[in-house]
């Protein structure tokens, strides 16, 4: 039935769409934030054209065949960035602990109803990575969250290589010699390659071989060169998933080692070597994820004092620059309020797949909105290199925004229409779900998995 | 600061568990003389120079002598003498609840509710481990129960290594921490345990005396307070649970293993109830640590016991006396937590824990003061009989004996 | 700031060694000295000791230095020189290297940047006649209290603080998984350890459920600047069998294997990475040899067979041909791509089977065609052609690099002697047993862990001079039927019989203990001295530490249980641990 | 020695029951500035709120404090009762806790269970929760007795509002979980009925007979406290706080709400979207599932729109976080609910007043009026907003978690 609904919103989304490619779309908006940290503009109109922001401005007038969308007294605001996930795949990890070489592409289910709780969200960008569970996962993908193939949805095919400290089987130390040994390998493969074609270079001059040239790109192993382009060429960045606080050490010796680029991933624990991190991006302007898991309760062993703590907001106390990310944690019945919490626990809801709710959380700790929004929208499209193409509304910009019934913070701001590269790619009023919940459509649907 | 003075009005209405006196009637004949640097007749009062005459079990007097030089009274009386100069003799140690033993014998694992079954029928006086335990400085225990049942039974009165067997019926035991719930029979969880608890004490309350089945029986002993109870409680809600069993049906209860009972020590104090805290070992948590402070500052009784079957039997509650002094305990209060308060608790009071004329002859005789870890164990006395003698020319606790 | 550390007699800096360094004379300890500040001793200058009882059974030796005005004022100009009020003082190396116990009465106790310069009678009226050239810091606890036991800092030679549990129990853990690499300083709770047991220093191992692990970390507890991880690395463990099998027997054989076995393999390693360095020179020679001839008469291009290859069969021959690297032909993207497809769909747990599967089969189909093809190249066999008799030499083989191991690795650095190696060990037979591999391999730094049955293998062990580290929390453990009680007696035994013990404490909290441990150790007959010894120089020997870190002061004899820690004295900072 | 330990005692209770600031929580407590939201309709401007012992000695425009009086100026702040959360896990080791030695144990009572240290009150009250109804597990088919508390108070005793507030059945495969059929002889008690969804049915319809017959019985003495707990359904002294997730389930329990003419309240109700006009005819209060959750069989639905339908279409409903649902905090709940098409007003009642009536203790908390127990939480903003927090949270009159003074 989801999937039916989906495919069903999907197709009469792309009869949209297809006519929006070559039309002038223009947006008669009450408010706009550019996301570039100005005032919001009031009445203002945004003009796109082939996918892009021709102009955004107060006093411009909308040609005559424009397609008009109104959305005054509605808010609009770049659409939210996720520059880390793992949703819409049907499992996120190989079994192998080490495998450059997959690709979240081949994995990769456009109906998969991630995708469309995005829409829903607002998310208009999507890094789609390889889960935490392999110490080498395979190479991500940047995509937007629509389309009937992976090739429709992507927009960069080869994004950053996914590597994780969290041990899936065994021990730790293994699980980071593991990790360790191939980006070796990789190394000590180039590196004789390189030797080879030094001793080819003698063997021409002194006439000892009959090849006429020795090219080292088509010698290198393609199991390894995923790996090559990460630790050797330095044209992949990795992105390392680091679980626990201890393992924070650990990640910045690997960088101190191999010194490719890296983005560092936290899990809800590493607020505690916050100082450590911060040291790390002052040295190297490393860029780091928080996962989703914004609040932490931590237990103090010795009193059994339970407090409350926001890991964003201890990364901005320390003067971290991070990005926000949202993922749908697995549903699991476990108590929001646990009586005897490990060490430290973190919660896992629902909500923390919603963008607006992460920022919230953020807001509520006391980390300034503005802060908390680029988390979400420009942060996270540098990350990702696009900050030229996403995360703020201007002149030239893709045209990613999305359109709020409200102030974006407000509980009634629900999303209701989703543009991503000039393309309305959701439309509440037509969104088959909410139609059956709220009772437009009269006869009640089966139910899937019964 | 002291607990014990405050303990000791509240004690002796405790429990008057029903000892029969005249336990010393195989005592043996010879009359020992034991003279040292200083006595501990209690935690309070403390002799120096003392000669200390062992008759019957008993002992007999106690003196003190102007200086060690001066000749010692009743020198002539004793068929025996035994010289400490420099030694400090305390009262034998008294652990008020002692589960040791092969568990399987201590709770019976098919009912949960099985007040009149009685720990002296699974008393073995001749285990190995009641003998080391002697060695170590414990001379009377109350052996008890476990915790692996609802009511588990009564405990009984022993002094380890005598090889007699129970020396009489102490208190009921009863169990509320989660070592009580299984899950294979009634209960399966606190609140069901509570229930049932209710639900026997209401029936007691209805049925005629005539009418009353065994276990009822055995149960209405505690009703009055002719005997104790001794309820197992961990976590606060158990304590709390148990706090309002006590309150509704007014029994005499000591707690035991309530860790947790520092958040409850007002509600602990106006339900006045006593406390048995387990031994404190090197590892214990700040909490436990902390506890015996605490009780002692709102004057709540409380004691270690519980010299469990483990690698340290015997010497728990000398641990748990220096670990409490070096976190701020007063010595003699940490000394009248394993002599007189157990006593006390235990309604042996005028008998052992303390050494005054009359009690019975349990003593201990130290290197040095006993909540040192550093003084040696030089001699223990039980019922007038030496039952360990350090050897005096190497001075190792020889190991491979007291095993 | 890093902590001045009391050195360890027979470390790099040994505490032993300075008293005859130079500073000689003003020991209380040496007899020359005495003899050689004779005539100069201004009258009454001089106090006899007097012996306090109960326990710590002072030395002979004088408790107080004779030492002349001009000497104490010397030290008093000096800024690194601290002097201590202190009633009695614990000095790991007195006379002749044997730790004493000096019991003043009064008196101060003078150190210099953590070498202890021996007791003086009060220097204050010297200081005030000084004025200010008097440099020298002067604590005295007049106010505080009424006596001081003066000692070096505490170690826990065996602490679990700042490593989370999931890592401690990383069975994964090998000598090259160092202890340093993930510390958790920000853990709280550790100040319990210096303002309640005197504990100054810690060492934590990297991983305690592995059959090895690598350098443990030497964490300083310095109360302004938290705990500070010390530069030199702690020693190392391994463990002759798997703590499981404790209880039960466990051979001779068993033992002797498994170190022979790691320490042979470290060897061999050892060899194999020299042999590499050879090889590579020799491969360098071969090549060279083999350019000249080239030079001389050129390797001809033969015509090219029918069936050449492609481009990439071509490469992988070549490749095939040279022999280096992986001997997998290239295996085309596009193929793999197909291959990736095709396992897609499947579950997840045949993916990986199947993906192997296919590129296998991919290989077969392949794989022999491009080795044929090779086959058929013509510069295979070397041209002879042009005739000056001599033979065309081979294309020399790249030498294959040893495959690096972090255990052999680590082992390399034990059998050198730069490291020390923790072994775990506890029947008396095995002890044995190591203690012959021991001087078989000329290993100078081991230290004994678990040590159960140590006490019978004591003979052995003293002439071995393997220092033994008991950790008092299991005292008593059962489940050998010839056991000590306690711990704590068989650390008795030990040092009677001359073996150097240390103690650890093997957990969190229990760190704070420790004095208390040693008590227990005191009475069962262990000599104080060397139950201090036990938990200062020794512990920090036990864990590769050059020392202790620091000064801690007692009110009373740390034997006691209501001794209090009155104040740590580190290098010249003076932190006083406030009695309620 | 023993009046100073007494003595000693006393301070105890002091510092450790009134919190800090002890000496100030006697004094009447006036509250100025605010918006106030009273249980219904608007934020309301310019009321004024005298706290007296313990109680609201006076709400409204005109206010005369006693001189005594310390005042809280609360500019632009927000004011709300204390919030009732009508279903959690508070104080309890895990989230469902059970009797399980039998699947009928309508006697338990869940107050014995109950840790009132534990800390999952203490985050419950520094999210606003000043009322909370505890409940026992859904592993059995007749749960037993849930308590309503206050999250903070001198001792458990003083803070329980009501004892015995309503009793637990649970429908659905849940208490057929752990059971397995009596085929062979039974090796463990959890050889038994019931193993499926008719199973559990039997089991209440067969309890329910029993009582039945036992009421009309003469000799009143045989009546176990289990069975009178269920007589005491069917004369509708107590509610039956009926828990029924699908929307077969909901069905059933109308339909056994009319066979028994039992008071039901329907727990959970994740899919009553589908069983609308049933619940709407009935008129049959619901506590529903917080809606930020999406239940493992419910798919990734978002049915944050569930409650909204519910209360457009009159049906009294409340938030409950719930038993190990992974809820957020009450207040988070009532946010998405609005997400979900709710209004303001009607959410922020969904936590307040609307649960007191559902309990049954609207004349003591959930509105803010004259002689009404003095809980209510002051927030830093509109509570909805989901950036709000909670700055100070009052139950009975004393001030409990936060600080006004900052």
């Amino acid at each position: 039935m989801i999937q039916k609904l989906t495919t069903l919103a999907a197709s009469a989304v792309f009869l949209a769409s297809t006519v929006a490619a070559q039309e002038v779309l223009a947006i008669k908006a009450g408010t706009v934030n550019l996301g570039t940290g100005q005032t919001p503009m009031e009445n203002a109109v945004i003009l796109i054209k082939d996918g892009r922001i021709e102009q955004i401005g107060t006093k411009i007038e909308v040609p005559w065949n424009a397609r008009v969308i109104d959305a005054s007294g509605k808010y609009v605001m770049p659409a939210w960035v996720q520059a880390h996930s793992f949703g819409g795949l049907d499992i996120s990890n190989e079994a192998i602990q080490v495998t450059p070489f997959l690709s979240v592409m081949d994995s990769i289910d456009p109906v998969n109803s991630y995708f469309e709780g995005c829409r829903r969200a607002g998310i208009g960008i999507i890094h789609v990575m390889p889960g935490n569970a392999c110490a080498i996962g395979g190479r991500g993908v940047v995509v937007r969250p629509f389309g009937k193939t992976p090739e429709q949805m992507a927009i960069i095919q080869e994004a950053g290589m996914k590597m994780s400290l969290e041990p899936s089987s065994g021990g730790r130390s293994k699980h980071v010699a593991d990790l360790r040994r191939a980006l070796d390998d990789a190394k000590a493969h180039m590196e004789d390659l390189a030797r080879q074609k030094k001793e080819f270079e003698q063997d021409k001059a002194n006439s000892a071989t009959t090849e006429a040239n020795f090219v080292i790109e088509d010698k290198i192993d393609p199991l390894k060169a995923p790996l090559v382009d990460v630790v050797v060429n330095k044209k992949t960045t990795a992105y390392l998933y680091i679980p626990r606080a201890s393992d924070v050490p650990v990640a910045i010796d690997l960088y101190r080692d191999y010194q490719f680029k890296t983005v560092f991933v936290l899990g809800p624990e590493c607020y505690k070597a916050a100082k450590l991190l911060k040291s790390a991006q002052d040295k190297w302007q490393i860029p780091m994820i928080i996962d989703s898991r914004l609040e932490v309760t931590e237990r103090d062993p010795i009193t059994g004092k339970e407090t409350e703590v926001c890991t964003a907001k201890a990364y901005y106390d320390a003067g971290l620059i991070f990005a926000l990310s949202a993922t749908g944690e697995s549903y699991s019945r476990r108590m929001h309020y646990v009586r005897n919490p490990s060490a430290s626990s973190a919660r896992s809801t629902r909500a923390q797949a919603l963008p607006w709710w992460q920022v919230a959380t953020c807001v509520r700790w006391g980390i300034p909105e503005e802060v908390a929004i680029a988390a979400f929208t420009t942060i996270p499209a540098s990350i990702l290199g696009m900050s030229d193409r996403i995360g703020t509304l201007e002149k030239g910009m893709d045209a990613d925004l999305q359109i709020l019934a409200a102030e974006p913070l407000e509980p009634e701001s629900q999303v209701e229409k989703l543009i991503v590269q000039g393309e309305v790619i959701y439309d509440r009023s037509t969104d088959p779900r909410v139609k059956e919940l709220s009772g437009i459509k009269t006869s009640a649907p089966e139910k899937n998995g019964k | 600061m002291n607990s014990t003075t405050s303990v000791l009005p509240l004690a002796v209405l405790a429990c008057l568990t029903t000892i029969p006196a005249a336990s010393a009637q195989s005592a043996p004949s010879t009359k020992l003389l034991i003279r040292a640097a200083k006595v501990h007749l209690d935690p309070q009062q403390s002799l120096d120079h003392p000669s200390l005459l062992l008759s019957g079990g008993k002992v007999a007097e106690v003196a003190s002598r102007p200086d060690a030089k001066a000749k010692a009274p009743f020198a002539g009386q004793a068929d025996k003498v035994l010289d400490f100069p420099d030694a400090v003799v305390t009262a034998g140690f008294v652990d008020a609840h002692m589960t040791l033993g092969d568990q399987s014998e201590l709770s019976e694992p098919v009912e949960s509710f099985t007040p009149e079954l009685r720990a002296s029928e699974a008393y073995d006086p001749f285990r190995k481990a009641w003998k080391q335990v002697a060695r170590k400085g414990v001379t009377s225990a109350i052996y008890s129960p476990d915790d692996r049942n609802l009511a588990g039974g009564f405990a009984c009165f022993v002094k380890p290594g005598n090889r007699k067997g129970s020396l009489g019926e102490a208190y009921l035991k009863l169990s509320l921490s989660h070592e009580m719930l299984n899950r294979q029979r009634r209960p399966t969880s606190l609140m069901g345990g509570v229930e049932y608890l209710r639900d026997r004490f209401d029936a007691l309350q209805k049925t005629e005396v005539r009418a009353r089945g065994r276990s009822l029986r055995a149960l209405s002993k505690t009703i009055g307070g002719s005997h104790a109870v001794v309820i197992s409680c961990r976590e606060p809600n158990e304590i709390i649970a148990a706090l309002d069993l006590v309150d509704s049906y007014g029994i005499t209860a000591i707690l035991v293993h309530a860790d947790e009972a520092a958040e409850l020590l007002p509600r602990i104090r106006r339900t006045g109830v006593s406390i048995l805290l387990d031994p404190l070992s090197f590892s214990s948590s700040k909490k436990a640590l902390d506890l015996p402070g605490k009780l002692a500052k709102a004057g709540v009784p409380f004691a270690f016991a519980g010299e469990s079957d483990n690698k340290l039997t015997g010497s728990r509650l000398r641990h748990s006396m220096a670990i409490a002094v070096r976190h701020g305990i007063e010595a003699s209060s940490a000394l009248a937590c394993v002599t007189t308060v157990p006593a006390a608790l235990a309604g042996l009071g005028d008998r052992v824990g303390s050494l005054f004329k009359g009690r019975d002859a349990d003593l201990c005789v130290w290197s040095g003061e006993p909540w040192n870890l550093s003084s040696r164990l030089l001699l223990v006395v039980r019922d007038g009989e030496v039952v360990y003698h350090a050897p005096s020319n190497d001075n190792t606790q020889d190991g491979d004996k007291t095993r | 700031m890093i902590m001045s550390r009391f050195p360890a007699p027979g470390a790099a800096v040994g505490f032993s060694r300075n008293l005859t360094a130079g500073l000689s004379l003003l020991f209380a300890v040496s007899s020359v000295s005495a003899q050689h500040s004779q005539g100069s001793i201004p009258k009454g200058w001089l106090k006899v000791p007097k012996k306090s009882s109960p326990a710590p059974k002072a030395t002979k030796a004088p408790a107080k230095a004779k030492a002349t005005r001009a000497e104490v004022e010397k030290l008093l100009t000096d800024a690194n020189v601290v002097f201590v009020q202190a009633s009695a003082v614990f000095n790991p190396g007195g006379a002749n290297g044997r730790p004493e116990i000096l019991e003043p009465g009064t008196g101060y106790a003078a150190f210099k940047s953590g070498k202890f310069l021996g007791v003086f009678d009060d220097p204050v009226a010297i200081q005030t006649a000084l004025g200010d050239k008097a440099k020298a810091k002067l604590i005295n606890f007049n106010k505080r209290a009424s006596s001081s036991f003066v000692m070096p800092g505490i170690v826990d030679a065996d602490s679990r603080w700042f490593k989370s549990s999931t890592e401690l129990s990383d069975s994964s853990a090998n000598m090259g998984t160092k202890a340093g690499e993930s510390l958790e300083t920000w853990q709280r709770g550790w100040r319990a350890l210096v303002e309640q047991g005197g504990v100054t220093s810690v060492y934590v191992p990297a991983s305690v459920s592995a059959q090895s692990a690598g350098p443990g970390a030497i964490v300083d507890l310095d109360l302004a600047a938290g705990p500070t991880p010390s530069k030199q690395s702690g020693a190392m463990r391994f463990q002759v069998a798997s703590t499981k099998t404790r209880g039960t027997t466990l051979s001779r054989e068993a033992v002797v294997r498994s170190l022979r076995g790691a320490l042979d393999a470290a060897k061999k390693y050892g060899e194999a990475k020299d042999k590499w360095k050879k090889d590579l020179a020799e491969y360098k020679k071969k090549r060279k040899e083999f350019l000249a001839y080239y030079k001389k008469n050129p390797m001809k291009a033969a015509p090219k067979p029918k069936d050449a290859g492609t481009e990439a069969s071509d490469a992988s021959g070549r490749r095939g041909r040279r022999g280096f690297g992986r001997r997998r032909p290239r295996i085309p993207p596009e193929v793999l791509r197909e291959i990736q497809e095709k396992i897609k769909n499947l579950p997840r747990e045949q993916r990986q089977a199947e993906y192997m599967r296919l590129i296998r089969e991919w290989l077969q189909k392949n794989g022999r065609r491009q080795n044929q093809t090779q086959e058929k190249k013509p510069e295979t066999k070397p041209a002879t052609a042009k005739g000056d008799g001599k033979k065309a030499p081979p294309r020399p083989k790249y030498p294959s690099k040893p495959k690096p191991n972090p255990t052999s690795e680590a082992l390399l650095d034990v059998l050198a002697n730069k490291a020390t190696l923790r072994i775990e060990a506890h029947r008396a037979a095995e002890i044995e047993a190591l203690l012959e591999l021991v001087d078989e391999y000329g290993l100078k730094h081991v230290v004994l862990t678990g040590a159960t049955e140590a006490w019978k293998a004591a003979k052995a062990l003293r002439s071995s001079g393997v220092t033994v580290l008991l950790d008092p929390q299991r005292i008593g453990t059962t489940g050998f039927d010839t056991l000590p009680a306690h711990v704590a007696s068989s650390a008795a035994k030990l040092s009677k019989a001359g073996v150097p013990v240390a103690f650890g404490s093997g957990g969190r909290e229990a760190g704070s203990y420790l004095t208390l441990m040693a008590a227990e150790a005191v009475s069962a007959g262990m000599a104080p001295e060397q139950a201090l010894k036990a938990l200062t120089t020794n512990a920090a020997i036990a864990s590769g530490a050059d020392g202790c870190a620091g000064f801690v002061v007692f009110t009373k004899s740390p034997f006691e249980s209501d001794a209090r820690v009155l104040c740590i004295i580190d290098g010249s900072q003076v932190r006083y641990i406030d009695q309620q | 020695m023993r009046a100073a330990s007494l003595a000693v005692v006393g301070t105890l209770l002091g510092t450790t029951l009134l919190g800090p600031n002890a000496r100030a929580q006697d004094r009447p407590i006036l509250l100025t500035g605010a918006k106030v939201f009273t249980g219904q309709g608007q934020f309301k401007t310019g009321l004024s709120i005298l706290i007296q012992n313990g109680k609201i000695a006076k709400i409204g425009a005109k206010v005369d404090a006693p001189v005594n009086a310390i005042k809280h100026e609360l500019k632009d702040q927000f004011v709300t009762p204390g919030l009732i959360d009508a279903n959690t896990a508070l104080g309890l080791d895990s989230p469902t806790v059970n009797e399980e030695s039998s699947e009928v144990t309508p006697q338990i009572r869940i107050v014995d269970a109950i840790d009132p240290d534990a800390w999952s009150f203490k985050h419950a009250l520094s999210d606003g929760v000043t009322t909370a109804y505890v409940s026992p597990g859904e592993r059995n088919v007749f749960g037993g007795l849930g308590v309503i508390v206050k999250t903070a108070g001198a001792s458990l005793k003083d803070r329980v509002v009501r004892e015995d507030a309503m009793l637990r059945m649970t429908l659905g495969s849940m208490p057929s979980a752990g059971n397995s059929p009596m085929r062979v002889a039974a090796p463990n008690m959890y050889y038994r009925r019931p193993t499926n969804r008719m199973g559990t049915i039997w089991e209440i319809r067969k309890a329910f007979y029993d009582a039945d017959k036992a009421r009309g019985s003469r000799q009143k003495k045989e009546i176990s406290a289990a069975t009178q707990v269920l007589i005491n359904a069917l004369d509708r002294k107590i509610k039956v706080r009926t828990t029924a997730r699908q929307d077969q389930d909901i069905r059933t329990a109308l339909r056994l709400a009319n066979e028994f003419g039992i008071d039901i309240i329907l727990d959970e109700a994740t899919e009553a979207y589908y069983a609308m006009d049933y619940i709407v005819a009935a008129k049959i209060p619901v506590i529903a599932a917080p809606p930020s959750v999406m239940t493992g069989h419910e798919g990734e639905r978002p049915q944050t729109d569930t409650i909204a339908l519910l209360a457009n279409a009159g049906v009294p409903v409340c938030i409950q976080t719930g038993l190990g649902l992974g809820a957020l905090p009450l207040v988070r709940e009532a946010a998405f609910a609005v997400r979900g098409g709710m209004n303001r007003q009607a959410a922020l009642a969904s936590i307040t007043s609307v649960p007191a009536k559902i309990l049954g203790i609207d004349d003591r908390v959930g509105t803010l009026a004259d002689g009404k127990d003095a809980d209510l939480v002051v927030w830093t903003r509109n509570p909805l907003s989901p950036s709000s927090r909670a700055v100070a949270v009052f139950v009975d009159g004393k001030l409990r978690s936060g600080n006004l003074d900052e």
